[in-house]
């Protein structure tokens, strides 16, 4: 029992976790349509910003300055080369984002060199915020939860409170009626791909210590951030939000549970020897999986609800 | 009001506008006559800065030439493009919305006007743009423009699959426009209309004017009509 | 660029004039580059070439972004090499040749399977599916060592079963013939494939897949069949990548590889029929040569793609095809000039950036090592300002250059293009 | 008798909003039926329903006699009925000439087939042709279809409809945006190629539909408010305040 | 052999997400190989290392190996992933069948997959780093005499590598102390998993007391930091903890975690393999961990100056049950299955001392010995059937 309590917490606070990793993907990829596969590498360079700033100028400051200075690379990057290929369609901009991954965590190699940087949890905030069944729950994961939400809300009052969010998607398929109607598109999509730029950065500042920081960061949180999207909808924040807490509890519990098809099997009056045919399927146990669950999750999402769990459209 | 001298539109390397000139004053209504092809769209392209062209494009008295789209639309031009180009994923409502300029500022026309205008599209309103008839989808791109709250109105055919009797509508509705002192440049298709409310009618053919004048003397001039009109 | 679908229609003599000449390419390049490392990697390149052809076949011709290609490619490689350990073990009689058709039927077995469920969908949903598929797989591979041999692979010996006239496939010149012989009939094939009815309302389906229904068309079998087809060839390059390396582990079903194939593909050029195939030399160049000659492969890759989508996007084919164009209208010859002034002056720049990009990894890989970097022949050394300096001012100095030379070229370019439009119009007005 | 098409009772509705209130229409084979109506009246809806990109709410389309609603659009055009669409929907990055034959194929009963080669479908290419002479493309053969004017997309979004050779057509408002002139040349054409066919066609220039049609049905709120021969309709009262009875509509009318 | 130069050429991961340790060892080898090639060498032979990325890859170690033959190397040298190691071995062989009188002899310093000196055994290659059965067997050999330790608990990487782990440390264990349970037997698919305390709850459900992994790298760090962050501080027995970035990574999460690593070596030593790490951190100011690089050179050298040549095939036979005196005992290149016999060590990661005063990428921590073993306690027998080609 104590056990499944303490799962479901892990649960919540992980996919609060994969919430802010995908949070700024959300905001491009459903707004813009943009498959932006360096989001993962903007993640990474907020946690080595603030690794550097940390030590400057200290934690708090960093919280702000890294998201900035990634937001504004990201800026720079819808400026001078995402928008030149916007008009070729998402091919491309994928491509562009591919490359820019590429480039960032050689660039990233080059400055803080190739192993782990020693970045560390501000003392304040390290120690265990309670203690559940003998086993502490540590404080900074409480922070890491209580910031996934605030930046749900800030995308939410973004999309509800201003226009930003119909002249993107109008202009996706008529920018220059919209630019007619006297909208500054391009300047409203750099703001946005900054925006989820920056909000990627947050994420490593607080995600960098969390962890580890480390070139190799990026290609951890690589694809499983487009999973959540997907799964969640495309186009819907309220989606990717449900679907990482689903996504973290289902992977969580998962990790608890060794049962296997055996007992399945056996249960079915099937018997299975160690060599009947393809007995390392049938042997391999939840919890051994667990971690590949959400890929399996999306794909029975796409096929049976394409649209996503709360998803609008298609595609 | 709007003077348009010399100007030449391009398409890639295509050349389309040769040497377009005319003028529109103040609370007029122009029309901009001529076959599929002669130019007519491109012209009003060409003045929301959508193709690339060279010459002058002068709107109240300032070059309007290279300039954003977006920001000739905030000096106080509106259009209309001929393919009806309503934001399809998008609510009538927030189609709309998307019309008015920096919001909060206030404009002469108000929801309530629009709905007043078409009530079909009251009663659409919370619809997916992309699902409206295609009537409905012509007088919802108006309104749109309209919210916007221009000095100018360029409009692309508008009648274009409208109803005869909505065709008439739209007649009484330029009007109005006019009467609120709003210019207007009229690129049609069907002489209809276009005769009967328009202070000016222009021809174009194969990219330049061919033709100034009120509608009398045009109905008048027969060999024009039938050179760059029709039977 | 101007048509985005490209139609392959010169006269017979043409098309028979370039096909023998990529037969005789195929044949004499082994001749030329004997060593042992160039020939692995002319049969990889062959190799690369199937995978990306075939993977166009999804992407350009049916406008369907797979993130999962590999998974067919590598199945069909384990399929291969399961066969062949059993052709070694004596169980099974089969000429070691036809093993990457077996590959071709994993390939395949595998499109049908998957394609049944993926192509289902199209656009953005197909392109998670798939990248969602295959990570499941890529994951899986590395789960069952029972069936994928774990971290180590499977290895077979492709000197086995019978050798009929003394081939038996261990020099690797026999096995580069064999794949040569592969690489052009699948290409002959996928070639002759975009001009038959099905290639051709693939196409139709890429462009408007409403439509397509109504001219009495399933879109979804459509896309299904070009699925399968895509699949198989896949397969087959797989089953050559066994037999070349005598070894598939899991990577061949990575995610990574996917990427590889979608990366390179659109490089060549996803919007012509040839494309893919400059991909596929491109990227075994890339990966074998250029992570030879530099420590900063990695970044040196990242840029270039970043170039080209930005100045390229219809890949090196379409800057190919737009100078054909140019030439047919005979005014290639006044533009070569440029184009020689470009080059040189691009040069200047690259090796002003490289020596930089390569003093910096030198400093922060090898520091303590000596400050010499060998670069070109003549030694940098990174100690000293002077060759920084140096190297930045060539650098500059060809930037300098190069943005005049361009100004001169676009004015010249621009104005050919004008000429060709008019022309056209004036043929057009015929 | 029996009917090319015939709808019966035929009902749908968005959501709760019911845009289709039972409709009735019977069409002989071999007419020319101009369907005209008010905007959003359910014109393209109907054309919707009838060539299966909806599916009913309720109610039946027959045609030929046989029950084809439920049905994919693919496999109704294979039945024989073929329509053009209102907002122009053809294949932008393929050539005039690439448009049409794809539109022959599968006519000519060449389906997925990828073991022949389209150069030696004699027939399909003759046939794609032919149709690029009726439509008075054959200048523009090898022109991609987003470079076309407007004007000449519409002739090939007809093009590409009749060219599967079925024997019902439905055209959705074919001559919207062309001038008159090309608007006559376009009747015309459309006589020509759909001669000995049966045509539901979409009007609101009423010089196109007393031009064209044999019978006029009137479409109002998803319902027909008359089915008959042009004189009748345009005398019929309610035909008047619902939808004529306007100078436009009369101009347009004696313009011919 | 005097006065000539033995190219070796280096095959590895020097690119992506292991290209820090490459790069690490890449280094070594060259410090080792210069340091010899003053007066430490009987032979006279100076020793030359060259890279080639295989970026990691086995396809791409095989792609690099034919450019090394191409090139003219007759030694090539590769460690990190037993995959790469095993499609080295395999392609090896084969080319030396295929082509005899061009032989290349491969120097595996790394990988610790039991079956490359077992059923997959070759001629031509040499294993220096001690494999996974014999690491277990002296792992386990320690934990017997620990009894606090009662109930397991074993996390490994969803792979080869950490199969095998799983596996001998329970075949050994069950020998030894058949009254310890294994409370968990758990795989997580390898660099997938970003948080970990669903794990560690686990293995607080299950009430072990000691921990046992293969893991490496991020799968390991992060392992042992959730075990930390949850206040779960139980030792845990590990391989790879001195591997570049770890210790580091290991640092930050301060004092209570206890963790054991068996190893062939540690950083403290003194002698000449302690002149190394001590110049190797001057020069690079990285960690030298690689000890098995050490032993390489040593053996080489040793060989050729036995063999009076620097022909490979001559070299192998020479390097057959070789032994030489190295920084912890002597070596011994067993005949049977080319598995050197070696001393190891159990060492457990604590502030540095006046004792031990080496500082692990200047953490101001370090792995200090806690138990050696002599080789005969953790070797373990073999089922190689080695196929020898005619000597000469
Ligand atoms: N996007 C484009 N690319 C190239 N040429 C174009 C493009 N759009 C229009 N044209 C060409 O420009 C000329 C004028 O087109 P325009 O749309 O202005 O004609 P129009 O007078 O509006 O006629 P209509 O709208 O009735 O077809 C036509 O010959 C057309 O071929
Ligand atoms: N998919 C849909 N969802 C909701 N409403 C729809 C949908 N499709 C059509 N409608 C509504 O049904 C009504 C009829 O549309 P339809 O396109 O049939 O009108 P129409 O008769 O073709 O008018 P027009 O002559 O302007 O084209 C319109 O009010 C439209 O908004
Ligand atoms: C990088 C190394 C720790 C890899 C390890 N030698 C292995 O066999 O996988
Ligand atoms: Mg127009
Ligand atoms: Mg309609």
């Amino acid at each position: 029992m104590e056990f499944y309590i303490i799962s479901i917490l892990n649960g919540l606070s992980y996919g609060l976790l994969l919430f802010m990793l995908s949070s700024g993907l959300t905001l491009i990829f459903s707004m813009m349509g943009v498959l932006n596969f360096a989001h993962a590498s903007f993640y990474m360079l907020g946690a080595f910003f603030a690794y550097s700033t940390t030590r400057v100028i200290g934690f708090w400051p960093a919280l702000i300055i890294s998201p900035l200075l990634v937001g504004l690379i990201g800026a720079a990057f819808e400026r001078y080369c995402l928008r030149r290929v916007h008009k070729f369609g998402h091919v491309p901009e994928l491509l562009l984002t591919f490359g820019l991954s590429y480039i960032l965590v050689e660039l990233v190699q080059l400055v803080w060199g190739r192993g782990p940087v020693d970045y560390r949890i501000p003392p304040a905030l390290s120690g265990p915020l309670f203690t559940l069944y003998g086993l502490q729950f540590p404080m900074y994961r409480g922070f890491m939860m209580l910031v996934a939400l605030l930046m749900l809300l800030s995308i939410w009052l973004l999309l509800t409170r201003t226009r930003i969010g119909l002249v993107i998607q109008a202009a996706l398929t008529h920018p220059q009626a919209v630019e007619s109607l006297g909208h500054n598109v391009p300047r409203v999509f750099m703001l946005v791909f900054g925006g989820g730029a920056a909000l990627a950065g947050l994420a490593g500042v607080i995600g960098g210590n969390a962890f580890v920081t480390e070139p190799g960061m990026a290609e951890a949180v690589g694809s499983i951030i487009f999973v959540i999207v997907v799964v969640g909808g495309m186009g819907s924040l309220a989606g990717a939000f449900l679907a990482s807490l689903l996504i973290g509890i289902i992977q969580t519990l998962a990790v608890g549970i060794d049962s296997s098809m055996l007992g399945g099997a056996s249960m079915l009056g099937l018997h299975i020897t160690p060599d009947t045919f393809g007995y390392a399927l049938w042997s391999m146990r939840l919890s051994q999986v667990a971690p590949i669950l959400p890929y399996l999750l999306m794909v029975l999402i796409l096929i049976f609800r394409p649209k996503g769990l709360l998803g609008t459209r298609e595609g | 009001m709007l003077k348009i001298d010399n100007l030449h539109a391009f398409y890639g390397k295509s050349h389309v506008l040769h040497g377009v000139s005319f003028e529109v004053h103040p609370g007029e209504i122009v029309a901009l006559l001529g076959r599929n092809g002669s130019g007519r769209s491109t012209t009003a392209k060409a003045i929301m800065g959508l193709v690339h062209c060279e010459g002058s494009l002068r709107w109240k008295d300032q070059e309007t030439l290279g300039k954003k789209a977006y920001e000739i639309a905030h000096s106080g031009i509106g259009y209309v493009p001929e393919s009806r180009d309503i934001f399809p994923r998008l609510t009538v409502q927030q189609n709309l919305l998307l019309g008015q300029k920096g919001k909060g500022k206030g404009s002469r026309w108000s929801f309530d006007d629009m709905y007043r205008m078409f009530p079909r599209l009251k009663e659409r309103q919370n619809t997916e743009a992309g699902v409206l008839s295609g009537g409905e989808q012509q007088m919802l791109t108006l309104c749109r423009t309209l919210m916007g709250d221009p000095d100018l109105i360029i409009i692309d055919e508008p009648t274009e699959g409208l109803a005869p009797k909505i065709v008439e509508l739209v007649g009484e509705y330029l009007k109005t426009l006019k009467e609120r002192g709003i210019s207007v440049l009229l690129i049609e298709q069907k002489l209809t209309i276009a005769m009967a409310i328009s202070d000016r009618a222009l021809v174009m053919g194969h990219g330049s004017i061919v033709f100034q004048g009120t509608p009398a003397t045009l109905r008048a001039n027969n060999d024009i009509r039938k050179e760059w009109l029709e039977v | 660029m101007r048509s985005n679908v490209y139609q392959f229609k010169p006269l017979n003599v043409g098309r028979f004039i370039i096909w023998s000449g990529f037969a005789l390419a195929l044949v004499v390049a082994p001749l030329v580059f004997t060593s042992s490392l160039s020939q692995t990697m002319l049969c990889q390149m062959g190799v690369a070439i199937i995978v990306c052809l075939s993977y166009n076949m999804l992407l350009g011709q049916g406008g369907m972004l797979s993130f999962g290609h590999a998974v067919h490619s590598g199945l069909g490689a384990f399929l291969a090499i399961q066969v062949l350990t059993l052709v070694d073990a004596g169980t099974l009689h089969l000429p070691v040749s036809l093993i990457p058709l077996v590959g071709g039927l994993g390939g395949l077995a595998f499109a049908v399977l998957l394609g049944w469920v993926t192509t289902k969908k199209s656009g953005t949903t197909f392109a998670m599916i798939t990248l969602g598929i295959g990570e499941l797989v890529a994951a899986m591979s590395l789960m069952f060592p029972g069936v994928f041999g774990g971290e180590g692979g499977i290895s077979g010996d492709r000197v086995a079963g019978l050798h009929p006239l003394g081939i038996t496939f261990g020099p690797q010149i026999q096995l580069y013939y064999l794949i040569a012989i592969y690489t052009f009939i699948c290409t002959g094939l996928m070639f002759a494939f975009t001009g038959t009815p099905l290639g051709r309302m693939l196409n139709a389906v890429r462009d408007n897949p409403e439509r397509v229904e109504f001219v009495g068309y399933d879109t979804q079998k459509v896309r299904y069949f070009a699925f399968l087809i895509a699949g198989f060839f896949a397969g087959i390059s797989g089953g050559l990548a066994a037999l070349n390396f005598e070894l598939v582990t899991s990577e061949v079903v990575s995610s990574y590889r996917s990427g590889a194939y979608l990366l390179f593909t659109f490089l060549g050029g996803a919007t012509f029929f040839f494309g893919p195939i400059i991909g596929g030399i491109l990227m075994v160049l890339a990966t074998v040569v250029l992570s030879e000659l530099t420590r900063a492969w990695l970044l040196y890759l990242g840029l270039v793609f970043l170039f080209m989508v930005m100045y390229a996007p219809g890949g090196i084919a379409s800057l190919i095809m737009m100078n054909v164009r140019v030439a047919s209208f005979g005014k290639l010859r006044p533009l070569l000039l440029h184009y020689l002034a470009l080059a040189a002056t691009a040069f200047v720049v690259l090796v002003g950036a490289a020596a930089l990009i390569e003093m910096v990894y030198h400093v922060q890989l090898n520091a303590g090592q000596g400050s010499g970097v060998p670069f070109m022949g003549l030694t940098l050394d990174s100690s000293s300002l002077a060759s920084w300096l140096g190297a930045g001012f060539v650098m500059g100095v060809g930037i300098v250059l190069f943005e005049f030379t361009r100004r001169q070229f676009a004015r010249k370019w621009s104005a050919v293009q004008e000429y060709i439009e008019k022309e056209t119009k004036r043929r057009e007005a015929l | 008798m029996s009917f090319a098409l015939e709808l019966k009772d035929l009902r749908k509705s968005f959501g709760k909003t019911e845009i289709i209130r039972g409709v009735n229409l019977a069409v002989t084979a071999g007419e020319r039926v101009a369907i005209i109506g008010p905007n959003g009246a359910g014109k393209s809806t109907l054309f919707n329903l009838i060539s299966g990109r909806f599916e009913p709410t309720s109610g039946d389309v027959l045609l030929n006699g046989h029950r084809i609603n439920g049905k994919r659009p693919f496999e109704i055009n294979r039945l024989g009925l073929s329509r053009s669409f209102q907002i122009t929907n053809i294949f932008p990055k393929l050539s005039v000439f690439e448009n049409l034959r794809c539109g022959v194929l599968w006519s000519l009963g060449y389906k997925y087939t990828f073991l022949k080669f389209l150069a030696n479908l004699d027939d399909a290419n003759e046939r794609a042709d032919a149709l690029m002479k009726m439509i008075r493309l054959d200048r523009k053969r090898d022109v991609l279809a987003i470079n076309l004017t407007y004007a000449e997309q519409r002739a090939l979004e007809i093009g590409v409809t009749i060219a599967g050779g079925a024997n019902v057509i439905l055209l959705d408002e074919p001559t919207a945006g062309m001038s008159k002139s090309e608007t006559a040349r376009f009747i015309g054409l459309i006589k020509e190629v759909t001669a000995g066919k049966t045509l539901l066609t979409v009007e609101h220039d009423m010089g196109v539909v007393f031009g064209l049609a044999d019978k006029i049905a009137v479409v109002v709120y998803g319902e027909v408010l008359a089915f008959d021969v042009p004189e009748a309709v345009r005398a019929n009262q309610r035909v008047q305040e619902a939808y004529l009875g306007s100078s436009v509509a009369d101009q347009q009318a004696g313009g011919h | 052999q005097s006065g000539q130069t033995v190219k070796i050429a280096m095959i590895e991961g020097l690119s992506g997400p292991f290209g820090n340790v490459g790069q690490n060892q890449l280094k070594s080898w060259q410090y080792v190989a210069n340091y010899f090639a003053g007066s430490h060498n009987p032979a006279g032979v100076t020793f030359q290392i060259n890279p080639f990325d295989s970026g990691g890859s086995p396809q791409g170690a095989v792609t690099q190996l034919k450019a090394a033959i191409d090139q003219g190397y007759r030694y090539v040298t590769q460690g990190n992933g037993s995959g790469a190691a095993l499609a080295l071995s395999e392609a090896v062989t084969k080319y030396n069948e295929r082509n005899p009188g061009k032989e290349v002899v491969y120097f595996n310093y790394a990988a610790v997959s039991p079956p490359l000196t077992n059923e997959d055994c070759s001629f031509w290659h040499f294993r220096l780093d001690a494999d996974t059965t014999m690491k277990m067997e002296a792992l386990t050999t320690f934990m017997k005499d620990k009894p606090e330790v009662k109930n397991v608990y074993m996390l490994d990487q969803d792979y080869s590598h950490g199969h095998e782990v799983s596996k001998y440390f329970q075949l050994d264990m069950k020998r030894k102390r058949p009254d310890v349970k294994i409370v968990g037997d758990d795989y997580v698919p390898i660099g997938k998993v970003k948080d970990f305390s669903p794990y560690v709850a686990k293995i607080k459900a299950s009430g072990a007391d000691a921990i046992v992994t293969g893991n490496w790298g991020a799968d390991l760090t992060l392992f042992v930091k959730a075990l930390g962050e949850a206040g779960l501080n139980l030792p845990m027995y590990t391989y790879y903890a001195g591997v570049t970035g770890t210790p580091t990574a290991l640092a930050a999460l301060g004092d209570k975690t206890q963790v054991y690593v068996v190893a062939y070596g540690y950083s403290q030593t003194t002698g000449d393999l302690g002149k190394v790490v001590e110049g190797f951190k001057k020069k690079y100011n990285d960690d030298f961990y690689t000890f098995a690089i050490y032993n390489g050179i040593k053996l080489l050298d040793a060989a050729m100056l036995k063999a009076k040549s620097i022909d490979p095939v001559k070299v192998a036979f020479a390097l057959e049950g070789l032994q030489v005196p190295s920084f912890a005992g002597d070596v011994t290149m067993r005949k049977s299955d080319h598995q050197l016999q070696q001393s190891l060590f159990i060492t457990k990661w604590e502030k540095v001392s006046k004792k031990y005063p080496y500082s692990n990428e200047n953490t101001g921590y370090t792995f200090a010995p806690v138990k050696q073993f002599e080789p005969y306690v953790s070797s373990t027998p073999t089922s190689c059937q080695m196929k020898r080609p005619s000597q000469g």
